[in-house]
Parts: C-alpha cells; structure tokens; sequence
C-alpha cells in the first residue's frame, strides 16, 4: 500500500511547518509497518502533547494522543491490556525526556514491549522554540537567549543505562536508514529506541541561525556518520548513527518474563 | 531503476519546503513559481524515490506505471 | 475617509473626540502582520498620547493558515479588546481576505496588495488594491519589509496617526542594520498612496 | 450454632474495595503505595492475576491513571487507588479521561492533608478536590460508604457508572473505613447487576464514529485492536476523535461532559436514610463519620430524642434535590464531617434554610466520636456543652 | 504631541505579569512552558539574570513549584508561571508551599480545560481549582485583572500578600489579558509600597521556633543559610517544624492555615467598581471578560441603562461581604465570566436573593462579547432575544 | 565534635527500626561533614518522603523534609538561592528512582552541585515493603507475591547514562568507606550520587529471609567487592563497590558554566 | 465476668440481648496484638453469627511504640468503631499498660503479662496478671504464640466466644507447619485461666 | 589504638539490633538481658571505634578519656 493509504486523508495537509522534519519520520514509520506487513488493525500509536506528538491523529491506526510526557504511561496500558498488538510511541525530545523523562527511564528498566521513535530537533517545537534537555549547550532557545547552561542528554547514553534493549540512532536525511531502524524497531521484542535527529526549522533553525529544512537537513548529512566509521578519526564531533544496542531478552508482562 | 514509473506531485500538500528538489540526484525537480513542486525533468529522474522517501508532506509519490 | 482631530490629552471619559479606529491587518504567518499591528498601536500610545488595544488570532493554526492582528486606536479608554467589525482592515493573502473581508464595517476602508488577493466587487467597502509587494521588490528588493510598506499606505490614507511616531518606534524595535530598510518601506507605503490621493 | 458461610468474609475495607472490584468485572490495576491505600494494591497484586488480571505497579500515580486509562481503551475494566498526595498528582490525567470519556475508577483512601499532613490519619478533606481538582470546567461522580458492605456495593457501583457513563469515577473512602475489619456478605455472581460498557454494532468497514453522541448521550465504545480505529484526545475534538477548535463542537462536547452527569444526578444519587420520618433534627454524614452519627442518633432515640441521620453515598454530582426534600421541616440539621465544612456548605447552598444548618465536624486526626456531635448538638439547641 | 514618557510602555499582558514581579522584587524563577504562560518565561530568561535574579527552566511544573519553593526557603521572592495542565501538575507542590507557609507566587494563565482542551483559546475555567485543586483543608489567595495597568498591579499585591501571609499566591489570569497588549505605565521606585518578609529579630544563639505563630497571626522566618537551622515539612507539625501527630496541635495548625486568611478576607479583597451607584442591573465580572461587560455596560449607559459593573480583583478568599452589600436592591445581577458558572455559584451563596442572580458566559474558546452579555440580560428581562 | 552533637537531640531516638541500616547512613553523613569542617551554618539537607528522609528532621542543619520524589527539585531552587551553601539530599531508592527519577537523570544532566546520598534498601520502607525500582528480579515484596518481573535499574548506569560527573556505590557494613565517599562526594564540584547499600530487615530481609540487620550487614560484606578486584573472576555475582566517575567539570549555574 | 448468652440470629435490631463487648488489645509492634483482635473478631463473625468491628492505631509511630486494637463484638449492628471505654482489655508491654489502662471501664477486666507488665492497684479493674511468657516459653518454646496464647485466656475468663471458633479460624488463617504451636498456645491460655477460676 | 578509651552506651537510644556485638572485631560487646549492648569485655576491646562506626542508632561512643 503507498503511505497515504495509512493517514486518515480528510486531517491532511498536516499542520506542521513546510520543512519540518517530522512528517519524513511519519512516512518512514509507515514504510517500515508496511515493511513489517502488519494489519492496520493490530497496531496502536501512543502520542504525547508537541508538534511531534500531532503525528497520532493523521494515522489510520489505533491512535491516542494523550498528556504531555506521559504517552509511555499510556502505551504501557495499552501493551498490558492487549499484549498481542504492536505499539508504537512517537515522542518530541521535550515530551520523551524532559516532563517526560521518567516514565522513559522504567519503560526502558520493565523493557516492555513498545517501540518508542523519538523526534528529536532539539527544541520544543509547539510552544515555539523552548530549549528542551537535548539542545546542547551554548544553544540558543526563547528561554535561553544567552545560550543553553546545562548540558543535554546523550540520549543513546540514557536509554542503555536505563536498561534499554534496543537503541539506534538516525536522521531524517537518511530516510532509508530510518525506515530499516524503525522496522527492526518494532520487530524487536522488548523496549525499543529509536532517536531520529528532525529538522525544526521554524524555532531551532531559525534561532541558531542553521537554515531552513534543507540546510538542516544538510547538517545531518555531514555531521553524523556511521558506528565505528573511520570518519570520526579525523572529526570526533561527528555524531554517531546505527543501532548501538540490540539485545535479546525474555519478554516483560508484570506476571513475570517469558521465553519467547 | 524503471524508467517508466512517474512521480506525482500533490500540489494541495506540498509546502514548497524545496526539500525533494535540493536532494533530488538527478536534479529533476524544481519550485515553480507558486513554490510548490514540479517534476521538471523526467527525463532525467532515475526513478530513485528519494524525494517522496524525504518529503516531509508525503506530497510526492513515485507511482509505477 | 473620516480625519481625526488632533490627538487630545486622555480624558478617561466615555465621551470620545476621536472617532475610534478599529484594525484588522491579517495575512500568512510569515507576512508580519502582527509586528505591523504592534508597532501601529505603539505609536499610537507612546508617540500620540492615544489609547490603543492590539489583540491577535493566537494558535497552531496560526502556523500554516491566516493570521490576524486586531488594533483599537480610541482618545477613549478601550474596554473590549477585539475588533468585531473593523472600519480599517488590509488584507495580505487571498486566503485573509476570504475569511476577513465580509466583515467590514460598511464603507470601510479595505487595503490588499495586488499581487496576492483578487478582489471581490461586492464588498461593501473601499477597496484599495495597492502593489505593495512589486513596490517594495523593486525598490527595495526583500519582502519582509512588506508590513511596514502596508503599515505606511495604511497611515497614509487614512492619517490615523503620524509617520515620525511609526518611525519612532521603528527605530527602537529595528535593529541598526534593518533600520534603514523599513524606513524606505514606511515611506515607499506612504509615496504610494500620496500619489494616489493627492 | 452457625457453620461458616462461604460467601461471608471478616475483612479489611481496603479488602473490601478490591473484592468489589473483582466483583465488578475489573482486570486491570495500576497503582503506586500510599498510606493508607496501600492494601488495595497488595491484595490485588495477589487476587487479580489469580483471576486473570493484570496487575502492575508503576513507577508513580501519574503513570498509574495514565496506564489504567490506555488498558481501558482496549476494553478492560480498570481501576487505581491512591491517597491525597497521589490524588493531587493524578489530577491531569483525571482532567484527560473526563474529555477522552474514558470508563475508569479512581479510589482516594483520604488522610489527612493538606501535604503531607497526617498521613495515617483520618480526614474527609478531599471531597472539594474530587470535584475540581483538575482545571476546566467538567462534572464527576464521587462516591462513599461508611460500613464495608457498602464498600462493596459502592466500588460495584462505580464501576458500573464508569462504565455506563463513560467517565472517570472516584471512590473517596477514609483511613477509618479502609483500615477497619468487618463482615461482607459477597453476593453471589448475578445478585448485583454488573454493567457493560456500551459497543458500537457498527460492523466492520463502516464509518465508526468514537464522538457522536446518541440521543440518550451515550456513546457507544470500540476496543482498540477492534475493527474500527479512531482516535482519542484530551483536546476539543470532533465526532472523529480529531482535535477541533471550532466553538460549536467545543460548546457542544464542554455540555455533553457535565450534562451527562449533572442531568443525571437523581439517577446517580446513592443515600441512606435512619430514623428520618419523625425526626426533628436531621444529622448528614457520610463515609466513617457517618457511623458515629448513626450511633449518636441511635442512642439518642434510646432517650426519647427524635434524630435522624440522611446517609450520603454519593457526592458529586451533589444529590442538591435528595438533601433539599429531606431537610425540609427539621429544627436543625447538622452535617457531620471530618473537614472543615465542605459539604456542610454544599448543604446550606440548596436548603430553604440554611441559618439552620451547623457543623459537626473534626479535622485534627482524631475519628469524630458520638459525644463530639452530641456537643455541637447541644451547643446549637443552645443547651451549652 | 507628547513625547514618549519613560516609565510608559507598550507590552503584552504577561510582559505586564512579568514586569509586575521584577517590580515587586522577584528573585527566583522556575518554570516549563506551556501556552499561554510561555512568553512569561522567555521574557523573564532575559530580564531576570539582568537584574541579578536567577531564571531556570525545569524539567516539568512540578519541579518547577519545587525549585521555586526550596528558593524561597534561601530568602528569595520567587514565582512560577504555568496553564491549566502544568496547574494540574502542581497541585501537590501548592499544598506543600500552603502547610510549609513558604512565601511563592503561582501564576496560570487559563486556557480552555478540561484537559488539553483549547489550548490556545481564552477561558475561566480554573477558578474553583485555584481554591481546591490540592487535597486537605486549606485557603489560598488567588487574585486577577482585566487590565495591564492592573495585571501589573495585582502581580505587586500577589507578591506582598504572598510575604505578608506566607502562603502561595494563585495569580490568575486569562488568554485574552495574556496575550493582549496595550499602555502599562511602570510605578517609579517607591511608588507603591513593596512588603518583605518578616524576619525574626531572635539573635543567634536563641531558640528560634520557626512555626510558633505571634498573637496576629504572622511567623517571623530565617532564611536558610542563617543563624537559625530548623526544619521545614509537609507534615503537620510542632513549633520547631518537627513532625507530630498531636491533635491539638493538629487543630491548630490547620485553623491558623485556614483563619491567616479567610479572617482577613477583607483586607485581601481588592475590586473596582464602575457606575454602581444608581444601577439598577449590577455586573459582576472579573478578568478579561470584565471588560467586555465594561464595555456594554458604558454602552448602555449612553442609552439610558442604569447598569453598573462589580469587577472582582480577588477571587480567594471570596469577598463574600463586598459582593452582598453591592447587590442588595438591585433588580438582576448578571455575573460575567468563561466558565460555567463558578463565581456565579459563589455570589448565589451569599446574596439574600440568590433568584435574581443570572450568569452570562462562554465557554466555548471565543472570548465573551458586549453582545453576548446584553442578550442574557435581555432574556433575564423577559425581553427575549 | 561528636556525631550526637550534630543531631536535634529532642527529637531522638529516632524512629528507624532495630537494625535498620539508615542510621549508620546518617552517622556516617555527620562525620564526612565533620571531616570536609563544615559549619553546620553552612549545610543544608533536603529530603523526600519515606523512612530514609525522616533523617532531615533529626540533623541540625537547616532542612527540609520535603514530597516524595521531589527533593532534588527543591534542592535546586537552594543551591541556586544560595550557591554558596553546602546541600546534601539523602534519598530512598523509591523517592530517588520511582516517583523522583525524573528529578534524578535531570540534577545528573544538569550538573548541579548537589550531593545525593541515595539509601537503597532495594524496598519500600515507609509504606510497608512493596518493590522498587531498585528490588532485583525475581525478590518477594508485597506488592509481589510471586516475586518482581521488572529488572532493577543498576543505579550506577543509570547515574552515569544522565551524566552524573561523581557516581560511587558502597554499603552500610564499610562504615569507614561511606564516610570516605560521602566526604569525596560532598567535596565534589557537581552533581555526586553515592548508593548506598541500606538494611530494612523489617520489610526487605523478612520477605526474603535474609535475617536481622546483622546478617543483611553480613551480606553486604560477603557479596560486595571493590571495583577491579580479582575476586570477581571467581564470583561475577559480586557487586563492585568504590568510586565510578569522578569528572572535574566547570561548575553549573543557569547562567552558564563556571570555570572554578 | 458477664456471661453472654449463646449467640442469637442477627435481628439488625438496635436492641440487644448481648452485652456488646468492648476489647483492646495492646502490646509492642512484634507481639501479634492485631492479629489475635482480628483472630477473635473473625471468629465471632465467621463462627457465632455476631457482628463484629475491629480497628486499630496505625502509623509509622507502630513501628516502634506501643501497638493497639480495639474489637467490638455484639450481637446488635456496630456503629461507631472504636473503643472509648473497653470492657476487656490485654496488654502485654509496660508502656501499653500505662498507656491504656486508664482508659478501662471501671469494673472491667484488665489481662497482664508479668513478665512485661507490674500492674498498678489503683486501676479500677478486675487485674488478672498471668504469666503467660513464661508458660508458652516453657511449654511451647517459642515467643511468637504469645498473642495465641494471650487469646485463650481472654475468651476462658469471659466466655467472650467458643474456643472451637477461634480454633476454626486458626485453621483457615495459620500455615500447616505452625497451626499445632497455635493451638497448643490457645489451650494454653484457656488451661491458665481454667485452673484459676476454677 | 588508645586503650585509655571508653566505650559508652546510650541505653534510652540503643534498640538492641545486635550490629555492634556481631561486628566487634575483638567479641567485647554482648546484648545484656533487657537487649541493650553491654561493653562485657573491656579488656578485649582494642578501642578500634567500629562499633560507633556501625551503630544505626548513635548509641555507642568511644570517649577519649
Ligand atoms: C503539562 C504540560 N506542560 C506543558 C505543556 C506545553 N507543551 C506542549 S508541547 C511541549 C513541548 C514540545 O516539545 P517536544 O516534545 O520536543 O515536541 P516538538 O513540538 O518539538 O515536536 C510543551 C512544553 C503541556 N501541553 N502540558
Ligand atoms: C505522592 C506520594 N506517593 C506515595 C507516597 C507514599 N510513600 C511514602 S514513602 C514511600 C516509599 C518509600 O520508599 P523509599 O523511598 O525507598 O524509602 P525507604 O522508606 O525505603 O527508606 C512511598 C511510596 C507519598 N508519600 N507521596
Ligand atoms: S514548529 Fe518546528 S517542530 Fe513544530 S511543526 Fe514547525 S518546524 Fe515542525
Ligand atoms: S525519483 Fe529520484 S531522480 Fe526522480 S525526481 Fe525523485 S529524487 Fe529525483
Ligand atoms: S519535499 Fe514535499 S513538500 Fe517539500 S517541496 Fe517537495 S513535494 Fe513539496
Ligand atoms: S521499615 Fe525498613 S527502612 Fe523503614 S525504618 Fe524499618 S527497617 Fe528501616
Ligand atoms: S548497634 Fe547500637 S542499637 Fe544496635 S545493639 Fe549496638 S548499641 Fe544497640
Ligand atoms: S571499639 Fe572496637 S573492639 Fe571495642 S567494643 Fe567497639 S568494636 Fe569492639
Ligand atoms: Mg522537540
Ligand atoms: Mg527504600
């Protein structure tokens, strides 16, 4: 089926900004359930409150879009009540880690069976261009106009030492990439992380002075590069993408793990 | 690549964001002049589907004939 | 078009002397038509002694769709802040323009710019199609001075306030580097209508 | 002499509240310790997956509502407790499952507050809060019960109302209740009729709509996994579930959530009447205080003395027409609580009378007893203390 | 032509709130963003750190309050701004700060509820929240405006209420005053009277007991970091701040939390009245739809109408006395607000004729109009529509 | 000075339990601040909700006894009113890493020089002995008749992953060790976690009959090792006790980072 | 002591034809007081048809101090919970002695430990000081059955209910390995007070 | 270690949980009848201060003389 015969056509056009990145994370997901063949019927899409988190409604899944930060919460009683289907929990960094940030961290301990895509453009989107805990330091935000002073979260770092089963890493540059992550994703028995790198360039491009969509997206393709590449030798600060956790353990349900 | 398939541009969608004409390989695309996008070389187009992969506003489709 | 006195010192009456002027500018988000209803209402207070609201359409929507800022210009304190049937408004897309335009006030007076709205004959209104946006791409060359050339026509018009008091706050709201630029707006706005009047 | 009945138990009201809601039907349980609700979870932890159930413990009462209220969407009947501090902390997601109509039950063993307060201690001081803790406008129902057989009855009928009226349901017990050991009677399967939520005969491939009210105001559910997906939202949203901002659909949803229960407060109202036909003066209490006003009225009449007690089992939306008919014609009404007067106020606001409505109350950690109302009883007859 | 006056400015309702707090004196701010409070924290990231103040941004409202509180306790005024979910979100913290007594200013700026509701829509509905949304027996100040002048004005008393009673301050304001812009012009120094804390003057040494209440009420405090350590709980607690499960002490700790100020509702009160004298039809408003009822009571005016508009500036403690005197004898009172009906409950409960009492509101995300108001009073009239 | 007159006499004995491993905490807590010379003018301590934090009310310090899970909220807005204090959060593993994970990863992200001393007695103390996120797989609590499903977090990992810059583990038995690393930890410039390893023979060691407070001591002595040391070759079981990270960093403040 | 009569069919009726018993137990958090109350109360609900209502303090102040509960049994509806002024009571630590022992009915019945309890004459009650630490300590060796213990005491020396009852719910209560040690304490207990009233 | 030291005991504090005594390096503790630590054996004790080091309850100090 091509992607629009997943998305509840009467709500499109969507409403995010032309360039923002999140609508290519919602067609990769797409592709990667197609990919997957599952029906529309046995999936369920979790979401919280931002730009990211608008994603729920222009899918023709179950879809739920709930409070800010707590979309996990939700999903993990979604998982529970109907175990067999596959659930799926699009986040913005501001909703995944900051208000967010501890249900984040057990869904990753309990590591039940959810797949969790984080949008992450390093800023919260929907209230216009607030530093979120991945805006990296020295940043600039609406709240931060001398730059941000905290350092952000390695997200990657926080998903495994939470005890994540699974975590990758890519951007919206690299759509093939992102549809095969979030496949392997949702095939994943267990709690799945996938940080995708998206573009807001209404508030953090414009702001930190990094261009509209296509220049941002430009960055992603010349800032990151694959584990282990040898690229990172020569410019350290490349940011790693790939799947750098991917561990195969009995599954969570609160009466106990189960060999599966 | 096939040859033959065609990319179609939803123009209700599209925002004009230029995103599949910047990273089109082929330069097959372009804006026009209401900014939304245009299949303006199809003879170049390789069939790649890069641009409806990356269109934030899944306003392209690369349909197979 | 109706002339205000000369403003008066604020009298906290109910009674009026100036004939309250009531403000829709709307256009796309990124037209600026909410910097131009600020710095139109500020004038008004800080450099005319006069009352002024400035409300606007607040939401995501405001993201995509059409955007309106709402002005209340009155020697009268202003109590409700929106402005229900404006007697001034400017239209800088199509889309405003169909959803604010049946709203005017009868005989008001109706700004849009040529190369974005096609009017409409049977609106009961002035209509003054201006080409504001081929004005200041020609003579200035970036259309994100655009508001302000609007803003000047505006107050061209209809002498609701003074062009120094727009260029006053101009020259505290607009950094150094742009402020040239949008005075030439202000004023191109202003030539405009001149020429047209006069 | 009696051999044991096996349906009669000698438990504790937490106790009581968990079989109420394995009566009931639920299977899904999500909650975080507090004092002194704690007991639900640890029986249930046992009891539920026994019965099939899930159980699960989550890392704080938000997540726990927001959990339960995801379970519920795929069909289940669900439930958390907690107590005032984690009752405050639930108060967002309260908010969420009024507008998403969400069938959920939401018991608050209360202690006193406010903070940390008292925290294994009696107190009434949560009843203003079940009914706008949470922000907007929205109407909820609360309910009460003062032995452990209403425990019972109380929890099956909240769960029954969630599910009937598609809403969050609080059950607002007290530590004297909860913590107290008594007789329950289980009924046997089928005495107490158990409600089904109401799902859509639309049949495959039709469109569902989740958001289109019935005329009677119900709206028949589907289970995600179903056949038909749609969306939730805590937004303003339309007949699809899909977020609107426009003022019609908003003013029509904002009525349909309180009408639903306001309109039908007859229908919802549970109370209990002693001793009322003659009685002169009218005492009115619920939960644990209610038994020391019943004992206070039955000693009372022992001496002559023409009390009555009207017995609130639930108190949102407030029973106004109930308290307003029975309290007409006494010489004094006195409402006995353990707060400062929140439904004492409530009472003075839909009687004809209300110079005639005193306070009995306590809020200092100590269960009011029957000689604490007898003393504001005797204060108010102006007889001193 | 008057040339521009330095202390005249032009902003936004919550550059007003903002302005209002550097004005008072604020030291301290946490906060989250959320629409429509927002710009409250982007404007206060720049001016705060200029003036020496501290500005974090927090990983949600709960920290928020929390951060803010544990500031206080330092010495610092301190304030948080947030909207309906994010007030939701700090029920808990509120109670905290109320049995602490820890001086804090809390403002939401409403947006349309329950839930995520309207976020971007004006709305009143938080009203009753702002008075009972944490659990237990309490009392709160909660004030508003429907001006900047006075948004700006209110802010200054919140913060002084806030160190005169050490207690939370409920700023709370709507979309339409936060989001408005019109002249607000700036005290200079001096101009109006700024309150400190009291401090205790018990030097070094002495046993300081930082909960032992003077014969008015007030409880000198110490800043952390001083001379004095004690201790600081949400438990109830003796005069040291020790836990203790004492009843007396109990009962006085919450009568003191609860008589600081509803005793002093009047001297809390603050309202304005316009054309009252002779009106036959009183208004009844507050916050942005004051203005609106503002504007159509001078509307009718011109036309002969003798109506007159309350506008009510505190909202808790309720001034109960204020609103009785001003509507007895008038034909109809017309209570104006965006909700449904939550200060109308309250007028109707302390007037002598709660019949006459009618509500004209909105609720549906579009701000209330002069004309939405003139056809509930035609119709409460008997003029029809 | 001796460790009794650090504490509010008045107020003792206090009300922890026979055995029950948080007052050797508290002890131990005293003496490092005795050791680093702090005024008691000078400390302040901020405390949650459970058994552990009822250890603010007993100190002579300025304290607060504050929500559970909340502490390190509250102590931020101390240590920012007033830097120059030292402030000290002694934490249940429930009020640290359940309800107040949040507030956690953050204070680790941010760097905020607290000292959070976190009392894992791997239980719920204060409501009666139901799990943790810290209760390992598989132990009773009575929460959980058939024992935990979750796994624990590993409170180490989780420190470091958020980006805590002093991170060290120890037990109640090494008494001499946790002065140690208290007074590291308090010295450190930043944010500093030190776990440690606290007896509730009440709830924790009768469910899972580990004994009284001597034997749980015991196990703590017998199943705990330094970090690096041989004897896990033997017995990988062992858990490392010592000090994980200790980063110089320059010093976080809103305003921007500090070269100190 | 009162004899009550053999239990009737519950009337709900607020005349009785029992004197409503009214019990506190006490002692110190590890000796088991709330669960002989519960023990007694179910056994008086479960197996004798009475009603009955047990509560207890509870706090983290039980954790260390002095533990109590109170159990009303009669064979008329119980309302108010509590016991203001017991007719029976136990207490089996000093501090639960001073605590509680004022509270008494004059002219109830007041059961110590002497090995925990030195009772003070002026109480008025009947004082049964017993040493049942010592006897379960000699004849069942382990301290945990003290509260059984305790228990068959107090329903030998009131005829509170049947000691089968309370041997009913032991059964059901009880894990196998510890239910003869249970009722060996129970006999106990009745044998100590046997042999004194007797 | 100072043999001059003195191990004392707070008996209103101590709560008997035995750490003291089980972890004594030298066996100088015991638990007396009413529970409470009991420095049995000055002449074992090497003044080593662990048992203040372990006590949960502040009961036990090693005063200098
Ligand atoms: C409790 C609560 N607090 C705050 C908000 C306001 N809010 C909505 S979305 C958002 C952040 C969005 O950022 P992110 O999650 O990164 O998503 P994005 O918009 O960037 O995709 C915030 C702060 C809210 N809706 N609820
Ligand atoms: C909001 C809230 N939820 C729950 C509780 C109940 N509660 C008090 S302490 C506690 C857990 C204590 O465990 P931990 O933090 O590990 O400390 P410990 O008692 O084990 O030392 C809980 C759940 C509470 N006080 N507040
Ligand atoms: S604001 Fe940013 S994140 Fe939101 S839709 Fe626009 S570009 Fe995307
Ligand atoms: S299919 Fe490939 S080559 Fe053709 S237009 Fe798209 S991106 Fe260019
Ligand atoms: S990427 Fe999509 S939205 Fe952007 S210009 Fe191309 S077709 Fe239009
Ligand atoms: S319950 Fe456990 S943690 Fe709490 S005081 Fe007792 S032993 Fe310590
Ligand atoms: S360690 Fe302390 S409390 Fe325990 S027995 Fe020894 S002195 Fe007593
Ligand atoms: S000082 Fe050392 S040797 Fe002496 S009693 Fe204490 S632990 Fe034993
Ligand atoms: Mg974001
Ligand atoms: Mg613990």
């Amino acid at each position: 089926m091509p992607v629009k015969d997943y998305l509840r056509l009467r709500f499109l056009p969507h409403i995010w900004c032309p360039g923002c990145g999140h609508g290519i994370v919602m067609s990769g997901m797409i592709r990667a359930i197609e990919e997957i063949g599952l029906e529309k019927n046995e999936v369920v899409v979790v979401s919280g409150i931002g730009c990211s988190s608008r994603m729920a409604g222009y899918l023709d899944f179950h879809t739920m879009h709930t409070l800010h930060g707590r979309a996990l919460a939700f999903a993990t009683g979604v998982k529970l009540g109907r175990p067999d289907l596959t659930v799926i929990v699009p986040m913005g960094d501001g909703d995944a880690l900051a208000i967010g940030g501890n249900h984040f961290i057990h869904a990753a301990r309990r590591d039940i069976d959810l797949t969790a895509v984080i949008m992450n453009n390093r800023i919260y989107g929907m209230t216009g261009g607030q530093g979120s805990p991945m805006t990296p330091q020295g940043m600039r935000s609406t709240t931060a106009p001398r730059g941000i002073a905290d350092a952000a979260f390695d997200l990657v770092e926080l998903a495994k030492g939470a005890g994540a089963s699974f975590v990758a890493r890519t951007t919206t540059f690299h759509a093939t990439e992102l549809t095969r992550m979030i496949e392997k994703a949702i095939r994943h028995k267990g709690f799945s992380v996938v940080e995708v790198m998206s573009q807001c360039p209404t508030y953090y491009g414009r702001q930190n002075r990094l261009g509209n969509g296509v220049e941002m997206m430009k960055g992603f393709r010349d800032n990151t590069t694959s584990i282990g590449s040898k690229k990172r030798e020569a410019r350290p600060d490349l940011i790693e993408r790939g799947i750098f956790v991917d561990e195969d353990r009995p599954v969570y349900s609160p009466e106990g793990l189960k060999a599966d | 690549m096939d040859k033959e398939g065609k990319v179609v541009i939803n123009r209700e969608w599209c925002k004009g964001c230029g995103i599949c004409v910047a990273f089109c390989p082929e330069e097959a695309l372009i804006l026009d002049p209401e900014e939304k996008a245009y299949w303006a070389h199809p003879e170049k187009c390789k069939r790649c589907g890069l641009c409806e992969l990356r269109c934030p506003d899944i306003a392209i489709e690369l349909v197979q004939k | 078009m109706r002339k205000p006195k000369k403003p008066n010192k604020q009298t906290q009456k109910t009674s009026s002397t100036m004939q309250t002027q009531r403000i829709i500018l709307s256009g796309s988000g990124g037209q600026g038509v909410i910097t131009a209803a600020i710095i139109l209402a500020e004038a008004a207070v800080l450099y005319e002694d006069l009352n002024a609201v400035q409300t606007q359409s607040y939401g995501p929507e405001s993201r995509g769709g059409a955007t309106r800022a709402d002005v209340i210009i009155s020697d009268a304190p202003i109590y409700y802040p929106k402005v229900e049937q404006p007697n001034l408004a400017a239209c800088l897309t199509q889309e405003a323009y169909n959803r604010y335009s049946r709203s005017i006030r009868p005989g008001g007076l109706l700004l849009t710019d040529r190369h974005y709205v096609r009017q409409d004959p049977r609106i009961d209104a002035h209509q003054v199609p201006l080409d504001m946006h081929e004005t200041v791409m020609k003579e200035i060359g970036n259309p994100i001075v655009l508001n302000i050339c609007m803003l000047g026509a505006l107050i061209g018009l209809t002498v609701l306030i003074r062009p120094e008091s727009v260029a006053h706050v101009l020259e505290r709201r607009v950094p150094a580097e742009f402020l040239d630029m949008n005075r030439m707006a202000l004023q191109t706005g202003l030539d405009m209508v001149t020429k047209m009047t006069r | 002499m009696t051999s044991e009945r096996p349906n009669m138990r000698f438990i504790q009201g937490n106790e009581a509240i968990a079989e109420g809601a394995l009566y009931a039907g639920l299977q899904f349980y999500a909650g975080y310790p507090i004092t002194p609700s704690t007991e639900i979870a640890e029986i249930l932890s046992r009891r539920l997956p026994e019965m099939g159930g899930t159980f699960i413990q989550m890392e704080d009462e938000i997540a726990s509502l927001c959990t339960i209220i995801g379970a519920s969407l795929t069909g289940l009947k669900v439930m958390t407790a907690t107590s005032g501090p984690g009752f405050s902390l639930m108060q967002e997601a309260i908010g969420y499952a009024v507008m998403a109509e969400v069938p959920s039950v939401i018991v608050n063993v209360q202690r006193g507050g406010p903070s940390t307060g008292l925290p294994t201690a009696v107190a009434q001081g949560d009843v203003n809060q079940a009914r706008w803790g949470t922000h907007g406008d929205h109407a909820i129902v609360t309910l009460t019960a003062s032995n452990l057989q209403d425990v019972f009855l109380m929890t099956v009928a909240g769960f029954n109302m969630a599910e009937a009226f598609r809403t969050p349901v609080i059950l607002l017990f007290d530590e004297v209740v909860a913590h107290m050991r008594e007789k329950v009677v289980v009924p046997g399967p089928g005495e107490i009729e158990i409600f089904e939520r109401l799902r859509t005969s639309v049949p495959e491939g039709t469109n569902y709509h989740p958001y289109l009210r019935r005329e009677d105001g119900r709206l028949p559910m589907s289970d995600f996994g179903g056949v038909h997906r749609y969306n939730v939202t805590g937004l303003v949203h339309d007949m699809w579930g899909f977020p609107s901002t426009d003022s019609t659909i908003a003013y029509d949803l904002l009525h349909h959530l309180v009408d639903k229960l306001e309109n039908r407060a007859d229908s919802i109202a549970r109370y209990k009447e002693y001793f009322t036909d003659d009685a002169r003066v009218l005492l009115i209490s619920y939960g644990s205080s209610a038994r020391s006003a019943l004992q206070m009225v039955v000693d009372r009449r022992k001496k002559g003395g023409k009390l009555g007690l009207l017995e609130l089992q639930s108190l949102w939306p407030f029973p106004a027409e109930t308290v307003r008919e029975k309290c007409e014609g006494r010489t004094h009404i006195l409402v006995v609580e353990m707060n400062m007067g929140q439904i004492c106020h409530e009472v003075k606001k839909v009687v004809s009378r209300p110079e005639r409505v005193f306070l009995a109350n306590r809020f200092d950690g100590i269960f009011i007893s029957p000689g604490d109302i007898l003393r504001v009883l005797n204060m108010v007859q102006g007889k001193g203390v």
